[in-house]
């Protein structure tokens, strides 16, 4: 707990400091890209780590949030201090109403029916031309006099300094802990005064809500929102941020981001190979570290090894 | 009324290749219940080596057929043994991401290879309209649509009605039970992925000809057959053909008589609705108790 | 610096690979020629392509890496409208001109960007050219509208079916469909009952080859023309006897009777071994433009390219290119072919005029 | 004696059947065995004459289920070895340790939850390709526990706990094994169903096959048993006579605590 | 108070019948939990004792009949709002958070102590902090005195049977209930350390909880702990009465304790 904390404010000082050193727009692009998804693979390790549902519809509050920014900023003109945190309010309602239906579900048919609402969504953004300006999306959305990449940087910092400190504190509390019996247990949840449901919607909403500030800064940095803010492409990103990092871990998922947007970048060297050198790794990270980074890190001392399981969870939870 | 018809054989039809090609998720994410993220791309293969077989090496369709069922099995087989295998019994995660690894890989390579152009599978015989009463089918969908209804039930008996079926179930429910009861799980996960890789391909061709070929194809089947699989409930051929076949003609319908554009979104409807109602899927039981 | 280097983001993998790798086909084509042509400015031009998958963010990255990274002097590229969107501003802001063969929505030149160019047709330019004879050489009463649901396929339709209506061509269906869709007989059905004289279609190589095999498939017989890279032998080979007598108003094809034409066809020729289609052509004319540009500035200063390319008039093979003040296109050829036989046979050519 | 055994079974063919059915069947010699990193067995010695019942008895956690483990194959021995009828079994895999002739009925049940109780039992003799036979052994199973009967179509994921108990029995009988292994059989059971499973593994012991048991209730299992060891933290501390063990509550309290 | 004979019965269960399907697991079964007590429940195996723990506490709905805890009908509540009255069972199966180490599973046992708004999630004060504090105290005085002491910081998943069955009558009584019921707590406990967590379970009551209902088929611990003992058969009650009553009752004999109680 006070290890993780530490790691997380050394990071913090790091993050405060970079910009001063590193004066590349094109690093500090990175940078900003990697900080973005920070957040977003924060908020799904939420989902994924803390209720321990596997939510493929994380898209779902990326892609709220982003058009709920650009429609403030196209249409009212509001600038990025009001359109951010509406656009995580926004997406913390939908948040709400999806995990009503969806959180009574678990294991592959809470995969799939999360999947189905970003699908919806992304179907709606596409289609329905009027608002959402269908497959031209939205263009020109204003950045609020940030011109300097630098500031980009700070505010999307900040944003996932905030992320952090939510997540930190909902991890390591009460309420953290029941979301934790949850997913290890749903019986023994209940059978010690926890409402599944309920704590499960706590880290799903807390969880879409940090989308969907992701979302609108997204809509504001990159100035382009479209319906491919809600597909499928950009959920294995994040997937695949959060397992590499390490879910369940609070630095895992930021390890994890930022490894995978500089291996994308990086892997650019390799030209037509790009991708295909990029699922081997992923392969390989599964193969070779199957808890993650963090986890490897985290597992040396429990040392569980190849122990036969009493039995598999899914069928554990039994009388 | 003639519409109608039409517009319900077009969705029996259609429904009919969800089923089918939702058959490999059948096996491996319903019954194995690995999340196989890489069936799309399987699928693809199939197409892929289809269109090599038929084009480059000249053998006729229904060789091609068994070629490529052979080498997918071959494939299916070693990627359970040397990737799936070493994550087992590690929670669903770790399976997650290898598939998505793996499903990457696999288009990019095709890619890679091929290239991006969609290829054309000569079909097993030409092309024609066959006219039933007022309604309009074609030949290779007639084939296909056989084909497939006789790999269902194929598929439908081996896992009912054979040892190596009964070991399947056995082994995905309580692996450790069955390997006390002799059964060498091992392989029975094996040929299980093994299969199911198999008919995602023998789909992905057979559809390829009538369609055709292409290397990024596999992502949208992925989706498709997941919601297929959920629709009729995990790890049940009957399901499966349900879930298809609803699929099928609500798309049909919907595309017929409100908008065509907006087709997809009718499939994750019903899911939503589906699951809302009926948390397991139409044609699962539930086998737990509290 | 001992070469001078453009930049070309284009979909190398996802959905629309295919038509962003003919881009790069042509664009490396073109840098070729000019490099054995002594190159610009005493050096060699150098292309750096990158991966921008049609997809804004990714589009983002690659010019941020293209521009600070590799320190491109102009920027070809993102083939998608939306991509293209996402990049200009980048392109702005670093003062890099950005020139699109592809990218149609026509209010990207409407923003008062003065670093992006557009060397493409807009849907409303090709309407403008084609409706009439489209009216009336196939005889057209009523017409069945069918497009790919994007900006592209939208904005095609729109057009042509303003433009037809004027002419008092009825209009009895319009439909989307999603790109990547393989069966079309639900929508075909639909289009069957309709019984038009005529079916609209935008859709590009893989989309379209399908839905006009379906249309034959389900016994239609109305006449089938549109928009889209059809002109090109992959569409002809995968449509097979379909595509006989399909109408294509194309802003480019390899059959085009000019000398300048014949030339680049038989170089991509013997290149690719395929004939180039609209996508080759694309990003070969784009390439040409900018290093045109870069040539006439005499330096790689940004602000002399952008003049340069402002006074551009480049002879591309289909037509002379020149720029309007919003940096729209104008007065190359775009052509009316009809496929007979394997073979896209040109039965008109208009010159694209400028707007503004 | 044991290191003459496993030499011998080390000369001799693959499946030959040592003729003297009196000797030990079972020989498991200094067996250490560890979940990752945690040894849970520190070199487990122990034989098992043909014919015999034999317990194993001891503490909480002292690691009987982890040996049965071991010699079901389950677990990979780090050192040591495990002889079956003068064949070494230590690096066989479970399935090929059942077509040898051992059956293991494990701790906690593990039932197919999804199957019916007859498919259950009809898959205990999965080696076993006679459909007659096969029905044959169903019928027995049946007249063992009249109750599977009557739930042969209910899914074995919704039984009671004791019901679980008696078709995981059931199951492992299904093999016809020569070696019958089993964990706590008596877990859940009533007083009178341990007394009449017992029974059960009397009678088929009288049938020649030889027995393995752990068990915790001790009364119970010395009753059944001729033998006794004693497991203390991943050791065995003693292998003693039933009657003697029966005979001495003292000792019996210093090995099993509480 | 807390005196035997109270009035107001703890818990109330009237005519509860279950069917599921064709079969009836439980048929018109009442009975009645006094503040204090120790009851033990007993019956031959699929009698309908597991099914009845799940519908006195929410798993299942009853086909028919109520159930009152503390005087308030709970018969259609959920099994989570159950516990937060203060109804807490362990489950047959054993059901624990594998992952978490003994401490953590406890630990999370005190959910209902340490429950707090949003607000105090995010910006803890001091109450928050001293109910963590306490949470954690508590905690390990109930691991030590289930005798887990020692395995304290292990994880879950190592532990053996019997120490698990152990654990989950820590993290129920963390919950801190009034009533507790407990399935087959000592089945794979062996003789001599059923004895001593008998003991344990008698000390229980008073302190740590008010009532106790006790599902087992060891015999000494039943007949030694329990005040009153009540037998399902069939899913019928088939007696009731102080143990030694119920132990020579023929019927119970017959079609329970077999013949070598007798
Ligand atoms: N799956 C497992 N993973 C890791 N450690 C285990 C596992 N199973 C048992 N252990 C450990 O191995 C040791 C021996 O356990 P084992 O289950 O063999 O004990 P046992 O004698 O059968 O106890 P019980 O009577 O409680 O069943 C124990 O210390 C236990 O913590
Ligand atoms: N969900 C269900 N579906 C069908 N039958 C069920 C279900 N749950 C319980 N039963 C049946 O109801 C009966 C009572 O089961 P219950 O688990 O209550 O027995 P029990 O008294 O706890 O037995 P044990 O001592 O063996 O645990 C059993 O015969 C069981 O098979
Ligand atoms: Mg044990
Ligand atoms: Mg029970």
């Amino acid at each position: 707990m006070t290890l993780e904390r530490n790691t997380l404010l050394v990071a913090l000082v790091g993050a405060l400091l970079l910009p001063f050193a590193v004066t590349d727009q094109y690093l500090l692009h990175l940078a900003v890209m990697a900080l973005f998804y920070v957040v977003l693979a924060t908020s799904l390790n939420l989902v994924v780590g803390y209720v321990g549902e596997f939510s493929l519809g994380h898209t779902a509050f990326l892609g709220t949030g982003a058009y709920t920014a650009a429609l403030l900023s196209t249409h009212a003109g509001l600038p990025l201090w009001i359109t951010v945190p509406v656009a995580g309010l926004v997406a913390a309602a939908f948040g709400f109403a999806i995990g009503a239906i969806t959180l009574r579900l678990q294991g592959p048919y809470f995969v799939i029916v999360t999947l189905a609402f970003a699908e919806v969504l992304r179907l709606v953004a596409n289609n329905w031309i009027a608002v959402t300006n269908g497959p031209m999306g939205l263009a020109g959305i204003g950045q609020s006099g940030l011109t300097d990449k630098r500031e980009f940087y700070f505010v999307i910092l900040a944003l996932a300094a905030l992320a952090l400190y939510l997540s930190y504190r909902f991890v390591y509390s009460n309420a953290g802990r029941a979301a934790v019996a949850v997913r290890e247990n749903r019986y023994v949840a209940q059978s010690i005064g926890v409402d599944p449901f309920g704590a499960a919607m706590q880290a799903f909403v807390l969880g879409a809500f940090m989308a969907g500030l992701a979302g609108g800064f997204y809509a504001h940095y990159i100035s382009f929102v479209g319906p491919e803010v809600f597909q499928f492409a950009f959920m294995a990103t994040i997937i695949i941020m959060v397992l590499m990092g390490g879910k369940g871990t609070l630095v895992g998922p930021i390890v994890g981001a930022v490894i995978v947007t500089l291996l994308e970048e990086y892997l650019r060297e390799v030209q037509e190979l790009r991708l295909t050198l990029f699922g081997l790794i992923v392969m390989a990270i599964v193969l070779f570290l199957p808890n993650g980074l963090m986890g490897f890190v985290a597992r040396r001392r429990e040392q569980h090894g190849s122990t036969i399981l009493r039995n598999t969870p899914a069928e554990e939870k039994t009388v | 009324m003639d519409l109608f018809l039409q517009y319900l054989a077009n969705g029996l039809v259609i429904g009919a290749f969800y089923a089918l090609s939702a058959l490999g998720l059948t096996l491996i994410f319903g019954l194995m219940r690995v999340v196989n993220f890489a069936h799309g791309e399987f699928y693809m293969l199939g197409g892929v080596l289809g269109w090599f077989v038929t084009a480059h090496l000249g053998l006729n369709f229904f060789l091609g057929l068994a070629l490529v069922a052979a080498t997918m099995a071959t494939l299916g087989w070693l990627v359970d043994r040397f990737l799936i295998e070493r994550v087992r019994g590690q929670g669903e995660e770790p399976g997650i991401l290898l598939t998505i690894g793996l499903s990457i890989f696999l288009v990019n390579a095709t890619l890679l290879v091929v290239g991006p152009a969609p290829m054309k599978v000569a079909g097993a015989f030409a092309e024609g309209p066959v006219f039933i009463g007022p309604i309009i089918v074609t030949k290779l969908r007639l084939l296909a649509v056989a084909v497939g209804a006789a790999a269902i039930l194929a598929a439908h008996l081996l896992i009912r009605r054979t040892r190596l079926g009964r070991a399947m179930r056995a082994t995905f429910q309580d692996p450790m039970a069955a390997s006390l009861a002799g059964i060498r799980t091992k392989h029975v996960y094996a040929a299980t992925f093994a299969l199911g890789c198999t008919l995602a391909a023998l789909s992905g061709m057979l559809l390829a000809s009538v369609y055709s070929a292409q290397a990024s194809i596999g992502g949208l089947v992925s989706l498709k057959s997941f919601v297929v699989v959920i629709l009729g409930g995990m790890g049940s051929f009957a399901g499966a053909v349900a879930g298809g076949l609803l699929l099928g003609i609500a798309e049909a319908m919907w595309g017929g008589y409100v908008a065509t554009g907006m087709v997809d979104v009718i499939g994750f409807v019903l899911v939503i609705l589906i699951l809302l109602f009926r948390p397991q899927g139409i044609f699962s039981a539930r086998a737990e108790r509290a | 610096q001992e070469t001078v280097r453009i930049g070309l983001i284009q979909p190398l993998t996802g959905s629309v690979a295919y038509n962003g790798q003919s881009v790069v086909e042509g664009a490396r084509l073109a840098i070729e020629e000019v490099n054995a042509a002594g190159g610009v400015l005493g050096k060699k031009i150098e292309l750096i392509i990158e991966d921008g998958q049609c997809k804004p963010a990714n589009s983002v990255n690659a010019v941020e890496k293209l521009v600070q990274k590799d320190k491109v002097v102009g920027l070809v590229g993102a083939f998608c409208s939306s991509a293209t969107a996402a990049i200009m501003p980048v392109a702005q802001k670093y003062k890099i001109p950005l020139v699109t063969g592809v990218s149609s929505k026509a209010d990207l030149t409407e923003q008062g960007n003065p670093y992006f160019f557009r060397a493409a047709e807009t849907d409303g330019l090709m309407a403008k050219a084609f409706a009439k004879i489209l009216a009336k050489d196939l005889k057209l009463g009523s017409v069945a509208y069918i497009g790919v649901n994007d900006d592209w396929g939208r904005g095609g339709i729109e057009e042509f079916s303003r433009d037809l209506s004027a002419l008092g061509v009825k209009t009895v269906l319009t439909e989307y469909f999603d790109h990547g869709t393989t069966d079309f007989f639900t929508l075909l059905t639909k289009l069957r009952a309709a019984k038009p004289d005529g079916v609209f279609v935008a859709a590009e190589t893989q989309d379209g080859s399908i839905l006009v095999k379906q249309i034959r498939e389900l016994g239609i017989t109305a006449k089938v023309f549109g928009v889209g890279s059809w002109a090109t032998a992959d569409f002809i080979k995968l449509a097979g006897d379909a595509a006989e007598g399909i109408h294509a108003a194309v802003p480019y094809a390899s059959t085009y009777e000019a000398p300048r034409n014949q030339a680049f066809v038989k170089k991509y020729e013997a290149k690719y071994g395929i004939k180039p289609g609209k996508y080759g052509a694309a990003g070969y004319n784009a390439l040409n433009i900018v290093a045109a540009a870069i040539a006439g500035a005499g330096s790689t200063d940004a602000e002399a390219i952008r003049a340069a390319l402002q006074k551009t008039r480049y002879e591309a093979p289909n037509g002379v290119y020149q720029f309007t003040g919003k940096g729209q296109a104008y007065g190359f050829d775009a052509v009316l072919v009809r496929l007979e036989k394997g073979e896209p046979k040109v039965i008109a050519s208009a010159p694209v005029e400028a707007t503004d | 004696m044991t290191a003459m055994l496993v030499s011998a079974s080390a000369a001799a063919p693959a499946g030959v059947v040592p003729t003297d059915r009196a000797g030990p069947v079972l020989v498991v010699d200094g067996l250490k065995v560890a979940y990752g990193n945690a040894t849970a067995l520190h070199g487990v010695s122990l034989e098992v004459h043909a014919g015999e019942t034999v317990a194993l008895i001891g503490a909480n956690g002292a690691g009987k289920s982890t040996t049965l483990r071991a010699i079901s194959g389950l677990l990979k021995a780090r050192t040591g070895t495990i002889t079956f009828e003068g064949r070494s079994i230590a690096n066989l895999a479970p399935d090929r340790i059942v077509a040898a002739g051992i059956a293991h009925c494990p701790e906690e049940r593990h039932v197919w939850p999804g199957m019916t109780v007859e498919e259950n039992i009809s898959l205990g003799a999965y080696l076993c390709r006679s459909k007659a036979e096969v029905q044959r052994r169903v019928g027995m199973a049946f007249h063992r526990f009249p109750r599977l009967r009557e739930r042969a179509r209910q899914l074995a994921g919704t039984l009671s706990g004791g019901e679980q108990q008696m078709l995981a029995i059931a199951r492992a009988l299904m093999s016809e094994p020569r070696l019958l292994m089993l964990d706590e059989p008596s877990l859940g059971l009533s007083p009178k169903m341990a007394e009449e499973v017992f029974e059960v593994v009397r009678s088929i012991n009288a049938h020649g096959v030889t027995v393995l048991l752990v068990e915790q209730n001790i009364h119970n299992a010395l009753s059944v048993a001729s033998r006794a060891y004693v497991v203390e933290t991943g050791r065995i501390m003693a292998g003693r006579r039933s009657e003697d063990l029966r005979g001495d509550p003292d000792l019996l309290r210093a090995y099993l605590g509480g | 108070m807390n005196a035997l004979h109270d009035a107001e019965p703890l818990l109330r269960a009237d005519n509860l019948t279950m069917r599921f399907g064709g079969l009836t697991a439980v048929r018109d079964f009442s009975f009645e939990i006094m503040p204090g007590e120790i009851v033990g429940l007993i019956g031959p195996n699929g009698a309908g004792k597991t099914t009845c723990f799940n519908m006195l506490t929410g798993f299942y709905t009853p086909t028919e009949g109520r159930v009152r805890f503390k005087g308030v009908d709970i018969t259609n509540r959920k099994p989570f709002a159950i516990a937060r009255m203060g109804l807490v069972r362990s489950f047959q199966k054993t059901n624990v958070m594998k992952r978490l180490t003994v401490f953590e599973n406890v630990l999370t046992g005190h959910y209902l102590d340490g429950r707090q708004s949003l607000l105090e999630t995010f910006l803890p004060g001091e109450r928050v902090r001293r109910a963590e504090r306490a949470a954690r105290d508590s905690a390990a005085t109930i691991i030590e005195m289930m005798g887990l002491g020692r395995r304290m910081n292990a994880p879950a998943h190592l532990l053996s049977c019997g120490e698990l069955r152990l654990l989950e009558v820590a993290v129920a009584l963390a919950a801190k209930p009034t009533l507790l019921m407990l399935d087959e707590p000592a089945a794979g406990l062996n003789s001599h350390e059923a004895a001593g967590f008998g003991e344990t379970l008698r000390t229980l009551v008073g302190r740590y909880v008010q009532s106790l209902l006790v599902v087992e088929h060891n015999m000494g611990l039943v007949m030694s702990v329990s005040d009153r003992v009540v037998v399902l058969n069939f899913g019928q009650k088939l007696a009731e009465g102080r143990p030694h009553e119920v132990q020579a009752n023929p019927d119970v004999v017959e079609a329970y304790l077999g013949k070598a109680a007798a």
